[in-house]
């Protein structure tokens, strides 16, 4: 059920939510329903459970109860087919550190089956939207925090995923790179995307459509 | 697509092209100490020669399969690979064969060197050979498969070790047994159609069993 | 930019230029000579017949294994403690060398044995040890390309090296500490003074032509490290265009 | 403070107390899988026992000291350690103290009990425990030194092994001479003391070279 | 020299300080002093150098040129006498995974010879100035990524050190968090102590008497 360019009716539910780690709850019952060109901004302070709910939807994290449903399907029983429609980046960047900038780029977007085009010209050219060009063939190893998180960030300019979950999308970031995202993320709405991203920061003033979760559930 | 994750999997180990080398001087340095060790009695050192190819293998898996999926476990790569839409269970089978093809394989291919080095007859070099190319395949993936497990725990560089030595054993009785049927001229050919078996079995199954493994050891 | 250390590598890699050339074309000739004398000139040995001239390759390879390791630990002690940029390529450019010096005598020791021994290989302590000390050059040579910093690579592979001369004295007395089949009945030899002289002496040319081989070859390889190393630098294409 | 340091470098090892006997089921397996590779031939077994124990207590110390530094290096703890103005060699010398305590010294008391498995004479047992007592140290030192070289590399599991190898010869000589010296009766206290030399030499500035090797590698 | 109360004449200065990485130069002459209770807030894009001049500062990086001097004598050749004298918290936390919040600080504790009074007592009062006392015995691994920020700045309430070196202390912080630091930050400068520190935001507004170095040498 991978949605070509069927973005009108794209929906995304999440129904009574609930998570344990170890015996904790780290949400419970959260209750959300996104449609194309939406964005949730969840917000709360440190270790409410802002990641753990991102990557539940994605399935890193699995849920004690509740569903994540696309169109009216439930996925979080986790079958590849849907996670077709999901782009995550977290707070670590899945960058390996001896691979380049632009081999690391190339490897992700080999996993993305989104991307159809050339791939390798694709990236020359979208690296410069964070100004990292000159980085290319620089070992992540050798890079700058926050240029490791542009780089990271330079997979949304090269997916066609619907859906991104974003994972403090801002942070290292400096006040160039972190207005582009924004902009990113405003074209990504526009486009008919849906996206669930997390922050510290309440951008949902600069965004479109965009609907703020305040979680607190702090220990 | 695939060509690219082929090509990535083989990158790690090919960005020095002389690091394929590495596995193979390993190996004569093990090979070196035994004489060292055990005194240089030559009818002593032949006896023990297969037994040691043996072990230099083993230790060459535990070492490269030791920690394999902890970089990328530790940058995030792993969720990001196991949540991706591609197929994980065929990378998987590469990640597995691309190991034993820069740290075995080189290995066995230099064993007919050996065996001059220490006087083995070509019949005897040979089944070594043959038991090695199918049986260290199957012990690289025990050993990626007992580091999946260990994922989640801290370092530990002795608890792989462990989990795993046992499960070479079934492998370690039918080459040894092979050996020796070969040199004292009994048949052998069970012996190698059982290591066989083992193959096509623990070959296609290891990647679904590491994506299961795996995805719980992210779930944490 | 601290000029005097730039102008180091500078000075080295344009006035050299020559030198490696004629010291090339030097070692090349003196070695066809040292060929002829140990081949044809020097007086078979009343035990070993002719095998024994391999003497001629086998013992000053062996001695520049050895000599050519303890040159490098020292030029990697001076890259470390001040930071000598030339020392630093000099000491990584030893390397290669000294792996193909000690491959020489290893392969020599073994034609030689055969004949001697009865065998190609013994594993007695002398063997070993030279054999291990290849696996320390390769081993310095793995680490050194192992990393894509070059003057980080240089730092820790020096440390190595270093470190690494612990195994020179063991080689040295391995014969001694383990008293085993190398240098039997050949060295016994040089006691007696009516053998002495004549095979001792092109011995010892050998052992010098050698040393200016080494020294032609180390002189192209720092060429080259220099030329990679600053072949972006200024001074680099100044003087390759003009 | 020194008494906190200490206990935390004891403190990695012992959180699981469990763990002191991982490394006695490390040298047990491995033990047991050399007849199964060299035949059961008892006569060809006892003399290579002491071999056994200590490529043994060799493969022990590769697979500990590999990557020893590697988890604090990656998470910062390196720099902080390393800048401090606390004594960063005395507890780089606990370090390799604590590493050595519970691989390798687990391993040697139970040395009396593979001498009964494998009928070897109480003054055997002796020398060879006495060569591993003043030997391995040594070890375990220079395989953290090898860790500390190759800290800033991508994961290269064989690379270090090949580093230290070259170094574990002198000492592997010697033990191997006294062992040998004893079972034949003549004089091996001249081995012994060099070995004694080498670890009274070894272990107070290892420390200072890990040391100044780690500052090298942080600041890269 | 390890100057125990003698804060009124304390001084750092930084003279023509170059740095190279590979040979690529990172930063170059850059002069700057610092007296007690003085902030120095140094700014800039991604890969400016914000990281590696305050690694400098403490020896982590050794600098190509010049010198940093504390009250005139030259201390960047590194030796730990003087080293006593600062507090370095970078982009990684130093945590070590597999230990508790409380035992991380301990040890940690124990390698700052500032540090005179009973380490125990201190750490668990301190550990409730950023809410976080009821994780003092988590795994560092089971912790958020704003609460392993905590447990590592949680330093700064424990040592006496008068140099602090920041890199941006604010990341992954909640709005809570961050505030409970820049408050942090103005007592060390009242009680006499100099601080060096990255950020993204212009915080310096907030504390009384600072400068701000805007870098800006990125590739
Ligand atoms: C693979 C086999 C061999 C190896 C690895 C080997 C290695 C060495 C080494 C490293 C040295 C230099 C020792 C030093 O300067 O301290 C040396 C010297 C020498 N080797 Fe060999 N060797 C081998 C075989 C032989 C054989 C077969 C002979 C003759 C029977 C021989 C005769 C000598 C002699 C005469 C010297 C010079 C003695 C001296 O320096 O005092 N070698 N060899
Ligand atoms: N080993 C190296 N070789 C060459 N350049 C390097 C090396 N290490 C780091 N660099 C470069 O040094 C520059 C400065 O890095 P630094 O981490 O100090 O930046 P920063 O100002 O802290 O950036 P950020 O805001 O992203 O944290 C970067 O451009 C980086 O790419
Ligand atoms: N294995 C575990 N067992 C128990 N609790 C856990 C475990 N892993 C994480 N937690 C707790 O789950 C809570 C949520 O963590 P999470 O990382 O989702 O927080 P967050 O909202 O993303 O915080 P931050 O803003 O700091 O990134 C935290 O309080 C954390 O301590
Ligand atoms: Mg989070
Ligand atoms: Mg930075």
């Amino acid at each position: 059920m991978y949605m070509e360019n069927a973005l009108e009716n794209f929906e995304i539910s999440i129904s009574s939510a609930t998570c344990l780690k170890s015996n904790n709850t780290i949400f419970s019952d959260i209750n959300y329903t996104l449609k194309s060109g939406e964005l949730l901004l969840v917000m709360g302070p440190n270790g409410c459970g802002k990641t753990t709910f991102i990557k539940s939807i994605c399935g890193i994290q699995k849920l004690e109860e509740g569903a994540i449903k696309l169109n009216n399907v439930d996925i979080s029983h986790g079958d590849s087919q849907h996670l077709g429609n999901f782009l995550y980046i977290g707070h670590k960047n899945s960058l390996n550190d001896s691979l380049t900038v632009f081999e690391n780029l190339e490897y992700l977007c080999a996993l993305d089956r989104s991307i159809q085009n050339n791939i390798k010209s694709e990236i020359t050219r979208n690296l410069s939207f964070f100004g990292i060009e000159n980085y290319k063939n620089y070992l992540v190893s050798k890079l700058s925090e926050g240029n490791k998180k542009k780089t990271s960030l330079t997979r949304l300019l090269l997916t066609n995923k619907k859906v991104w979950l974003l994972d403090e999308p801002l942070s290292y970031l400096d006040e160039n790179g972190a207005n582009k995202v924004l902009k990113l993320l405003n074209n990504h709405l526009i486009g008919g995307g849906i996206i669930i991203a997390s922050s510290h920061i309440d951008f949902s003033v600069d965004i479109g459509n965009s609907k703020v979760f305040y979680m607190d559930n702090s220990l | 697509m695939i060509k690219t994750l082929f090509y990535k999997e083989f990158q790690n180990y090919f960005r020095n092209l002389s690091s394929i080398f590495l596995p193979l001087i390993f190996f004569f340095l093990i090979i070196s100490i035994f004489p060292l060790l055990i005194g240089p009695d030559k009818v002593l050192l032949n006896k023990i020669v297969p037994g040691i190819v043996w072990i230099t293998i083993i230790f060459t898996t535990l070492l490269s399969s030791n920690n394999f999926f902890k970089d990328d476990y530790n940058n995030g790569y792993l969720e990001t690979f196991l949540t991706s839409d591609s197929s994980v269970e065929f990378i998987l089978f590469l990640k597995i064969i691309s190991c034993w093809l820069f740290t075995c394989f080189p290995i066995i291919i230099f064993i007919p060197l050996v065996s001059i080095f220490f006087n083995i007859s070509m019949k005897d070099s040979f089944i070594i050979i043959s038991t090695l190319v199918i049986g260290s395949p199957v012990l690289i993936s025990i050993g990626i498969f007992g580091s999946a497990l260990t994922l989640g725990l801290a370092k530990n560089s002795i608890l792989v070790p462990i989990i795993i030595l046992p499960f070479f054993i079934p492998i370690l009785i039918f080459s040894a047994s092979a050996i020796e049927s070969v040199s004292s001229g009994t048949p052998y050919e069970m012996q190698i159609y059982i290591l066989l078996a083992l193959l096509v079995f623990v070959l296609p199954t290891m990647p679904y069993l590491l994506k299961y493994t795996l995805s719980l050891s992210i779930n944490n | 930019m601290n000029i005097s250390k730039i102008a180091n590598l500078k000075f080295f890699f344009t006035k050299t230029k020559n030198l490696s050339k004629f010291l090339g074309y030097l070692t090349f000739f003196l070695m066809l000579g040292g060929i002829y004398w140990g081949l044809f000139v020097a007086p078979s040995d009343y035990l070993q017949g002719e095998s024994y001239r391999i003497m001629y390759l086998h013992v000053p390879a062996a001695w520049l294994s050895l000599q050519v390791y303890m040159i490098m630990a020292f030029a990697g002690f001076i890259s470390l403690v001040w930071k000598v940029k030339i020392m630093e390529i000099i000491s990584i450019q030893c390397a290669p060398i000294g792996a193909y010096f000690t491959l020489i005598a290893l392969v020599t020791g073994m034609v030689w044995g055969k004949p001697t021994w009865g065998t190609y290989w013994v594993w007695d302590a002398r063997l070993t040890s030279e054999l291990i000390l290849l696996f320390l050059y390769i081993g310095i040579i793995a680490l050194y390309s192992s990393f894509s910093d070059k003057r980080q690579a240089v730092k820790i592979t020096s440390l190595l090296t270093i470190v690494g001369l612990v195994n020179i004295p063991i080689i040295h007395f391995s014969v001694e500490w383990w008293n085993t089949l190398h240098q039997g009945p050949s060295v016994t030899k040089f006691d007696q003074p009516s053998m002495h002289i004549s095979m001792l002496l092109p011995l010892l040319y050998m052992f010098v032509v050698f040393n200016l081989y080494f020294v032609a070859v180390l002189i192209k390889r720092v060429q080259l490290g220099i030329y990679s190393r600053e072949k972006k630098s200024k001074w680099m294409e100044e003087y390759l265009n003009g």
